[in-house]
């Protein structure tokens, strides 16, 4: 895709294209900004973000990493510190768990300990998610490792346009940022407007409506659209974007009219990142809720790789339309599909 | 004695047993190859042709009762050590029939009985379980050994460099195989590693070492041996190179272009089958027509297997649920 | 102090030493429970915690291990599977970062992905909290990091009774247990009955009331005892104790009798563990609240090294009292105390 | 010039300086020793007694504009770079006259300024971090470099596995400085460690690397040095081990009873004070009547920075919430 053609305005891209032109956009308005990870160089990425990097930038700015995100990823936390603006590709988020020391205990912590004095512009890139039949070590979203972090900002994007634009934020954020990529969105086209600018921490409203408000994040956002649509109700439906620090203003803005909130997520019932929309929701507008709040999750379990249970794993456009239906009728907090089924616990 | 068992045993001391389980070991992963190509499995794979030699040499070496940890590219050391064809293209395929009933997949095979533990899909993630393994026969004095099967990609991650460590200042019986397969995913390992021979790393522990030859089974289970009698004996650890190489991509979608021209085809005479099968005729243990024979055979009997495993069920939702906390109430 | 002793009914021993009886009679009962980490043998635990075991138990199975906490973890993972029960020592949560996959990619996975062949009995012991003076790196409680992990359970003592009953169950228990010991606690005394039991996933009612439910944890317990007491209301209290998997029919059944919910954690307030309660407490209850339910926890900072500011760090019973007090007067949520010092977001 | 970047050229060249800033940095500790028995300062603190000369003779050949990472037991380090005796101890003791203003405490020491990147708390955190720094020097091809400070026990984390093979391939300005007191916290390091000279492990990655006397100033400046032009010109990364000696306990509580009985009294033969005086007095640079007016000289200061510190503020509530992100509007 030509500089030109994107510049030209509104045009249908992969969401994974929308990462590498977001990558080569940054590349070219700041010679700082560097990329590594393993095979992104040569390969030009694993699920190929970062197609024609190594041939525009070079072998210096693009590299490829040996298997050792501890070290790449501290790398990235030094050269940050030194005036670069690295972006690291976790291939998929699970790989955190080799290397997450550095980027919650050493990146997130360096500018307080330092009395100010630094900043570590550093993203982090994980893909992340379920869908695609890779087995329990490799299908999981993970935000709760990054998200009780105070120094660390933690971003999701759910299209081509925000992984775009919220990649291109994200870069220039002076702060480390945890960038997590739905790897099931990584083909999906959408529009995309290179000018558009997205702010960190800042929510998008995709339907305005006044029954329920719906908030939603990465896969679960176009699962949500369908449901909505399923369900013939007028939904606000809410883009989270950013979990950390996540839109107040606009959760709460949104519950204050609608009276009614769920929130949509991949993450499992337990320690799932919902849980905290809707607890500081609840505290905060507890007198205007017309009907009890409620997350919709996957189940407590790991990912499970035949296609026929993966397909089931994530909430549907269908349960989460009668689960929304429900609720608007009763007010109570309708089952999870597992309990439908009489699964789980 | 279990089928898996017996299979085990077959390959223990026949050399034409043996050949016959590399040969079926090409021929699933062959199959398996075109059922991802063709799209009736999904997810991804990795297969191990070219490493046939390592996975039963050392299989041949083992007892049941050790320990082998192994990793997504596992295929053929499960089923070296005794998994049926159906258990793991069962298990590739999603279906009941697979050792893990279908919600492992590819990078997740393993059979306790067997002693094949759930091969990791984590770089270097099977290799201080290994480790614990052989600190629990340690611990608890018998002389079973633990194996570690890794590539070469994998001694570059944290994980590699602790266990080394620990296995060494313990003294454990854990025997560490690198499979040098030339590729960690698309970089070649000069891309990634400065030096080549990587068995000199366990100076760093100093853990004894050596290369072996990975495309010839008679070297393989000759060192394996050696380091197992070694650990048996309650002298700990060894670490042992393997040279061999992957003839295919890394993993389904990889054509592998990135490969300098004719470095294929020159490991490709060293092809593991074809070393093996030069000896037998050698040693006049088999003759061209018994090989052509028994590849012909296999290839029956896998698409047999393929076949049964399309037909077998997928797993009930229920067991989705199953098998994340230990019921008590069942012990 | 001799077995007899602790045998012979109700004493006051420390936390710390309540951990190391726990390991000494789990170890005596069991051959297979063997236990190592840094300087756990011959030192007997940097904060003394395994005092007496290797001369009693031997050097097989007392163990000093390098400084290598992902292969140590990783190697109680394999030593659970072959027949031990591995108990490990992390000094400080904060290293689990350097050792989280084996947790929480590995440990807690293996039984799904071995189909029900395999059990992995080991406990992951970590001090953890704020309180002493290490600064930031040394000092959280960090709950989030093990949270979201089907497969594994995890667990938090409040006392010396609770350290020495549930250590025992979670070694005895045939899953991955993380178990976290508030470090601030390691010296406090407390009574301790050796032949009482207690179950994970059992909370823990220690004041019964029926103005408000305080669900909280950990070092907070003692504060909110404080607190409540202060406050003059009548309160239950109670001790949550596991937090994976938690005691749901406990906290609902308290709420469902006060009609008020309150969550008090030592975590921040975003991410937190309290969420999780709070949000799946009100799906449920939502028409039997009388108030809106609300955290009480610490802000979104790195914990501050200096006494003065350490000190302020988590609430104080007196911040909990009055929060206390004027939900039960107003029914709304109460600022935290930092708000009310017009500081933080 | 600030007051610290002085601090630092004064070290440069002259030997009685050097001398002057072990001193500075011996006795402090001491102080710092005493503050924490007396309970004058709370949690905990590491003390660098007996490696002196590694401090000061490595900041002595370093530039500002180059990096230094370093651990929890940094005053030392800190000192000699030139950060002042007031910086460390206010930062010790949690007061805004600290380096870090008081939040960080004493396993945080920095200053930019100075090139010194806060000191991590996490056994091989500052590992990669020197790594990405020198990562930075080569892209944007300056010919500053980092340097990484650890210990004896830090070489068997992860962390410094994959930092030196990272640093080796990419060939990175980088200097890995093991400051191998012999120690890691109660261990001794055969407890830990099968080889016992650790700059071996070097080979791992094919890159340089030899041992020093760290008890003599002269020789680890020579050693930095030879190791700091290399990687200026280019030439990559260097391992150097400096076999050091904890005088002290680990942190605060620590009696270090576990020593083997006349192991401290051996080393204190080789006390780097010891050793730089006797060199001193016979390149006649001072008399004993100087050294001792030095260190007199030395305690009354710091006995002044004692004063000052206790008696200056604690930090405000305000800077809890401080420095956390970084506040764009004030840019
Ligand atoms: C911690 C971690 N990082 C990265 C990966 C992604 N990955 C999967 S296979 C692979 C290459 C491994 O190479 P090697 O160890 O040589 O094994 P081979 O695939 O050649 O058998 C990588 C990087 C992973 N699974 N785990
Ligand atoms: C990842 C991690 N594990 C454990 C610790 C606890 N710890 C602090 S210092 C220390 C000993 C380090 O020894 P060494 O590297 O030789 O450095 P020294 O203290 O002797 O300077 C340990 C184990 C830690 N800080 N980080
Ligand atoms: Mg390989
Ligand atoms: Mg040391």
């Amino acid at each position: 895709m030509s500089e030109q053609a994107v510049k030209s305005g509104v045009k249908e891209i992969r969401f994974r294209q929308a990462i590498a032109t977001a990558l080569a956009d940054e590349m070219r308005a700041d010679n700082s900004v560097m990329i590594f990870g393993e095979d992104v160089a040569e390969a030009e990425g694993p699920f190929k973000t970062s197609e024609g990097l190594l041939t525009e930038f070079g072998p210096l700015r693009v590299r490829d990493t040996p298997i050792s995100e501890m070290a790449f990823t501290g790398a990235a936390v030094g050269a940050a510190i030194m005036g670069m603006r690295p972006v690291v590709e976790i291939m998929f988020m699970e790989f955190l768990g080799v290397a997450l020391d550095q980027l919650v205990t050493e990146a997130a912590k360096m500018r307080y300990l330092s009395n100010g004095k630094l900043s570590v512009p550093m993203v982090v890139r994980a893909s992340c998610g379920s869908g695609l039949g890779f087995g329990s070590q490799h299908s999981q979203t993970l935000e709760n490792w990054v998200s009780a972090t105070p120094g660390l900002k933690v971003v999701c994007p759910s299209d081509a346009q925000s992984a775009y634009s919220l990649l291109r934020a994200a870069i220039q954020d002076p702060d480390p940022v945890m960038f997590l990529e739905p790897r099931i969105l990584y083909a999906e086209r959408g529009p995309i407007d290179t000018s558009l600018k997205m702010e960190i921490g800042k929510a998008r409203v995709l339907l305005s409506g006044k029954d329920i408000t719906v908030v939603s994040m990465g896969q679960m956002v176009n699962i949500c659209r369908e449901a909505i649509a399923l369900s013939g109700l007028d939904v606000e439906l809410i883009d989270l974007a950013t979990i950390v620090p996540w839109d107040r203003e606009c959760v709460l803005k949104s519950v204050t009219k609608t009276g009614r909130l769920v929130v949509v997520e991949e993450a499992p019932l337990s320690g799932g990142w919902g849980s905290e929309i809707l607890a500081a929701t609840t505290s905060k507008l507890f007198s205007s809720l017309k009907a009890a709040p409620f997350r919709i999750t996957t189940p407590d379990v790991p990912v499970p790789y035949s296609g026929s249970l993966e397909a089931r794993f994530i909430p549907t456009a269908t349960d989460i339309a009668r689960q929304l239906t429900e609720s608007m009728s009763n007010g109570l907090t309708p089952k999870q599909w597992w309990e439908i089924e009489g699964l789980g616990s | 004695m279990s089928a898996e068992i017996l299979r085990r045993s077959e390959i223990r001391d026949s050399k034409v047993a043996q050949y016959e389980r590399m040969i079926e070991i090409r021929t699933l992963e062959e199959q398996i190859n075109e059922l991802f190509a063709s799209g009736e499995i999904r997810g991804t794979t990795h297969l191990c042709i070219g490493q046939e030699a390592l996975a039963v040499g050392l299989a041949s070496v083992l007892r049941p009762t050790d320990i082998v940890s192994a990793t997504y590219r596992g295929h053929g050391i499960a089923l070296a050590l005794g998994l049926s064809p159906e258990a793991v293209l069962g298990e590739i395929m999603g279906k009941t029939v697979g050792c893990c009933g279908g919600v492992g997949g590819s990078m997740h095979l393993s059979n306790m009985e067997l002693g094949l533990l759930p091969t990791s899909a984590i770089i270097g993630g099977g290799m201080p379980v290994a480790a614990g393994a052989a600190l629990s026969f340690q611990t608890r004095g018998t002389d079973d050994v633990a194996v570690a099967v890794f590539g070469d990609g994998a001694t570059n991650i944290g994980a590699f460099h602790e266990t080394l460590n620990l296995a060494a200042i313990w003294n454990l019986p854990v025997i560490f195989i690198c499979d040098n397969n030339v590729y960690g995913e698309y970089s070649r390992i000069n891309v990634t590693t400065p030096i080549e021979d990587l068995h000199y790393r366990a100076d760093s522990y100093a853990m004894p070492h050596f290369e072996i030859d990975g495309m010839d089974i008679d070297v393989v289970r000759a060192g394996v041996q050696k380091a197992v009698d070694h650990a048996r004996a309650g002298h700990g650890p060894t670490f042992i190179e393997a040279k061999t190489y992957r003839f295919s991509g890394h993993s389904r979608a990889d054509l592998a272009l990135y490969r300098p021209e004719g470095e294929l085809e020159k490991w490709k005479e060293r092809d593991p089958i074809k070393v093996t099968e030069n000896k037998l005729i050698k040693e006049k243990l088999m003759d061209a027509a018994q090989i052509e024979k028994c590849k012909e055979d296999s290839l029956k009997v896998i698409k047999g297997v393929v076949e049964f495993c399309k037909s077998a069920p997928n797993p009930s939702l229920a067991s989705m649920f199953q098998n994340i906390y230990t019921d008590r109430s069942a012990k």
